[in-house]
């Protein structure tokens, strides 16, 4: 039987990372600022103690030659971990990970593959603004050859880490820096995770509320609200991206009839309109209503805390989208006490 | 200019970057200015001599770390404020806050939060420029790390192919948020490999703006003389954390011993005393309160100024 | 009344430019290999030569810099037009185009925009394979502040690109490699055309064909087949994929009830599913099939002919779609004089 | 190894990537080879100088113009010429083409259309075998176009910062497809700015396989010596245009003149001679004989392959 136990998400980060190093000496993890004393918001904690400097270590602004640094290491036997301390840095890196990681498995004619991964945090809130808070899933997951993960839990945080990690596959493991003191149980040995598949967070009949990242929590949220009224949403963490498969959405809304899709990222030509073509594809006659698509407004993320605000969707929205999918009377909300930034960090930056 | 009207200008513009910063730290834990804070204490005079050397408006480009760089380049604090505290009056309607600040009509084009993203931008307008024959020049300021980076030396390579009026200015404090540049540099002396560009390359380690300044002007008669861009590579010591508003030797990344003296040849110490002796303490304390009720006034301004609409969200997206 | 004449849409890319520089004196274009003597394939032909090399230049190999170079010269007056030999070197670029270019008019409050237009060629064909071959479209489509467009045809080459230069965004200008011999009508004046909509390019009432980039000749050519069996085919152009509008789209499967999507990309995330989405939003009632969508195979490209037909889709394809959904019989294709590589170029590259 | 010895296997080498590139040009206009042909003629004593320096399995890297480091890091052509016929027994079943040439068994970790791109994946395989102790040195072939690019400074820092055994093989042909070196570069001597790096440096003009591998030596010596990269700049000519089996002096963008000094010391002439003074005309013409007789089976064997089954498109994508 396997423990678990109480563990944050920065922790699970850690802990997968030092499971998978101490497992396999072929395993390191690098990039800018990554052994430093912050190490990547604590995600990178005792690292460097453990395995030294040449296996956890920063490296120069480079995140180009970074990257191709850490295809030629996966193609020589080794297994990268890379780390970007923002999703929008890894930008610099799109010659590598486009034209160079996800082929060359393909290209080598299946003799080499690319055992790599890319950890890269999304940031939000306290005015980062934007050019740091981009999400990027759906870019990377429209490219054959990487896998892409947005893990929502400790549990997923581990178990993901682990299991990308060991995959022979370059993937993409994006996290949203607000997850990291989420607290969760994890379990204590390998919790390995599959990467692929979604996950049910909670099981409802009414709505099938499909979420990334971040909009995982807010769509737990809605669910509390909407629970008090009656009626149950199944939240459903998409969770790998690609490859992704839409079996436990389809099941859901089969059920449900109405399917709402939370993604944290713009709308135009993003993931959720993949997941809206294909629930329409799988449930085309069991559909109440139409798919609806919640994401980040069509702007730049603004600074400031009002526009902020409004740039991100959430729980409020959510709310308002069910009520209106199953004809109910807007209800009061005033006395909710929504996720906020401060909520979750306490003062400055 | 005078030596007197040139101190006092230095003096006023690393005055009030300081004490612009002072209010900064002295507001900032009400935390009504959720915006991350790069400081650039220390650094004062850097920004007040290189755009003093500069024309009024020359374009320039910098960095998160800009609050120097914009004070400088406008001398009004405002908008400044205002953008801090992410208000509707603020030079972007608190859309762009600490990292992005701009002042295009008085040539602050950009600021950026991707370090190094901004150099190549430099050699755009400069080009601009050029051919337009307007005799500007453009200065790009960026940090050391910023010379980690490809497009760094894509876009030094570049604009002295091209004979661009480029001024990089490399405001070097040694670190890259907390990785120091030893860990971080294949070559013992950046200013030794950029000589071998077809780039001019001149050096300080002076918290003296007037150095600066003259070293700044230096440069741009270098590079009207030969037509090559220009590389100021300038050392600083970062007083406080890399963002944030208090110090950080407790980390342990960086021995307070270094900062000593820095500390003793501060900035703003440095040029006070020099105005102190050219125009007399009672000058430079009435330029200095003068100053002071400009950032009180500011700082009332931003306060009291309303957040922009909600609507404005979706604003200004496409022109 | 305009006057049109018969021009390559090759032609049409130098006309534009030519025009545009001659109106405007802001106007430069450069790029890798601009203004050597092959001109981008033939595309900037004539500039040098009537502007100078100061108005239409080679540059180095630094995509990065160069894009960022373009920044600074539109932000402060100038209007340049930026060229990329493929798609995929863009990709050196996607830190200046998405952290830069799309949100400086943004972030800098509205006073200063950003008049660019980025040219990149699509390629294809002649074993060009996986480093040759991206279209990224549904990428950059995904970034607010920015406008993408592939046009189809030498009418919208011109006019789109008279459009893109003389607009105060940045416009991502994608031409696919194969189009440039393609002749048809362009107006011989200023032929200015707008950079949003799609184009109807063929009407019909039994089924909706919307394609993009070269999907449009391959759907034209399913279309003909298509109608010698009695069966129209409406072929829309989709030609703005940001800022997209539907609305074309929506009337014409409202009228026929069927909608494919051929898109000249990879399927997952791409804007194929953008556009079924809306699709089925605003037809849910009068679709009679799902909306299918087709595109590359999911796989980087490969090199050899028979495995690069196979990973392209075409109008065979199509065909068998419409069939499908329209319940008939495969009609015998053997005697179709399809589109090949051969057809187009001839002899090695 | 014997002077004998050493100039037979350059030799061997440098004949085989000509008679196959020979081959090639032969039979392009089939339009059987379906892949854009970046001839390597003119070049071939650099691949054959290094690769013979290097042991064996040391791994190497290159960009779309390869056929002479295949070449010379495998020696077979089978393989090599059913890549280019696309055919199922290529050693990507003509999933890579000409542009995408491998053999990681053999070192060739791979080779890429994309300028530069290649640069910093060999200071991963470096670290990798640094970490592992085992004492190969990886080399990585590039044009003198890929110096323009921001990710060679960045690994040209790193490599140096790292003390990575990297070979750095620039080969300089003058051209990036037609535009000049001096259309490009911002500096007179790409081997000054590098020597300010930690790096070792080393330059020839020469077309004698024998002088390449001698260079090479020397740099690998300097290499195990310092522990610093280091980096080869080698000037050669380009016989053919930037991309097809044809010359290309009619297109004006560089006069024949400059060719034929180039042509006087052709790479394989020059070796021949040398062989012949060794070993004599009769072996010579031998192994002459044996190279053609391999490359002419090699295009039978390419030629009656099969072609890949349609199914393979989608395979080999994930592992
Ligand atoms: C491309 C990119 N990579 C990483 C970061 C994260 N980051 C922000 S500031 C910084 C350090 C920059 O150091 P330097 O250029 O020396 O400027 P300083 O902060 O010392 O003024 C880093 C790594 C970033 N903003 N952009
Ligand atoms: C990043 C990138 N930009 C542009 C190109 C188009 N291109 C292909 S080869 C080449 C020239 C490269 O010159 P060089 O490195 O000197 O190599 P050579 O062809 O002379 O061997 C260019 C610009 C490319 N393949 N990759
Ligand atoms: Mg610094
Ligand atoms: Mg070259």
């Amino acid at each position: 039987m396997t423990t678990t136990r109480q563990i944050t998400y920065r922790e699970a980060l850690s802990e997968a990372m030092a499971q998978e190093m101490r497992r396999d000496p072929s395993v390191f993890v690098y990039g800018i600022d990554v052994a430093d004393h912050k190490r990547i918001f604590g995600s990178s904690n005792g690292l460097v103690e453990e395995f030294g400097d040449q296996r956890c270590f920063s490296t120069p602004l480079s995140e180009d030659a970074m990257t191709g640094f850490g295809l030629g290491a996966a193609l020589t036997g080794m297994r990268p971990v890379h780390v970007h301390m923002r999703v929008d840095f890894m930008l610099l890196a799109m010659n590598q990970i486009v034209n160079m990681l996800s082929s060359h498995y393909y290209g080598s004619g299946g003799t080499t593959p690319v055992p790599m991964v890319i950890r890269a945090v999304v940031g939000r809130g306290w005015g980062q603004s934007f050019q740091h808070n981009k999400t990027l899933h759906s870019w990377l997951a429209h490219i054959p050859g990487l896998k892409v993960v947005t893990p929502s839990t400790p549990r997923d945080a581990k178990g993901m880490l682990v299991s990308a990690i060991r995959d022979d596959n370059p993937v993409i493991f994006i996290e949203h820096r607000w997850f990291y003191d989420a607290v969760g149980e994890v379990p204590e040995g390998d919790g390995a995770e599959p990467l692929n598949g979604c996950r049910v967070l909670r099981p409802g009949k009414d709505i099938t509320i499909v979420a990334t990242s971040w909009m995982t929590v807010e769509a737990l949220q809605a669910a509390d609200v909407l629970a008090r009224r009656g009626i149950t949403a199944e939240v459903i963490d998409a969770r790998t991206i690609a490859p992704f498969d839409v079996s436990e959405v389809v099941t859901s809304v089969q059920k449900s009839g109405h399917c709402i899709v939370v993604d944290n990222d713009w709308v135009h030509c993003g993931f959720g309109a993949e997941v809206a073509a294909q629930v329409y594809d799988h449930c085309y006659g069991s559909l109440k209503s139409p798919v609806t698509r919640l994401g980040f407004v069509p702007a730049p993320c603004p600074c400031t805390r009002p526009l902020e605000n409004a740039f991100y969707t959430g729980a409020t929205e959510i709310i308002r989208c069910v009520e209106e999918k199953l004809g109910l009377d807007q209800s009061d909300l005033s006395g909710e006490n929504f996720f906020s930034y401060e909520n979750k960090f306490k003062g400055p930056f | 200019m005078s030596a007197q009207a040139l101190n006092r200008d230095l003096y006023r513009t690393v005055y009030l970057i300081r004490r612009a910063e002072e209010a900064i730290k002295e507001n900032y834990l009400d935390d009504e200015m959720k915006t991350p804070m790069h400081m650039s204490m220390g650094a004062e005079a850097i920004a007040a001599g290189v755009c003093q050397a500069l024309d009024r408006h020359d374009p320039v480009l910098g960095t998160y770390r800009s609050h120097g760089l914009y004070l400088a380049k406008t001398g009004e604090s405002d908008r400044f404020f205002a953008e801090m505290y992410g208000r509707d009056t603020g030079m972007a309607q608190g859309k762009a806050g600490s990292m992005h600040l701009s002042a295009p009509e008085e040539g602050l084009i950009g600021t950026s939060a991707i370090v190094a993203s901004n150099i190549p931008v430099a050699l755009g307008a400069a080009f601009s420029h050029k051919q337009r024959n307007t005799g500007r020049v453009t200065a790009v300021f960026f940090g050391d790390g910023a010379i980690d980076e490809g497009v760094f030396w894509e876009s030094l390579n570049s604009a002295s192919l091209m004979k661009l009026p480029v001024l990089f200015v490399c405001e070097d404090n040694g670190y890259a948020v907390h990785i120091p540049a030893e860990q971080r540099h294949g070559y013992s002396d950046i200013a030794e490999v950029v000589s071998r560009f077809d780039c001019g390359v001149h050096r300080s380690e002076s918290t003296d703006a007037e150095v600066i300044y003259t070293l700044t002007r230096d440069a741009l008669a270098d590079m009207s003389a030969t037509g090559r861009p220009q590389f100021l590579h300038l050392k600083y010591y970062r007083y406080l954390e890399h963002v944030g508003v208090f110090e950080d030797f407790k980390a342990g990344y960086r021995p307070r011993d270094a900062f000593e003296p820095w500390l003793e040849r501060d900035p703003v110490k440095v040029q006070r005393e020099k105005v102190v002796g050219l125009l007399g303490e009672e000058a430079v304390a009435a330029l200095e309160a003068e100053i002071d009720q400009q950032v009180a006034k500011s700082l009332e301004f931003a306060k009291q100024s309303p957040f922009p609409a909600r609507s404005a969200v979706v604003e200004d997206v496409l022109a």
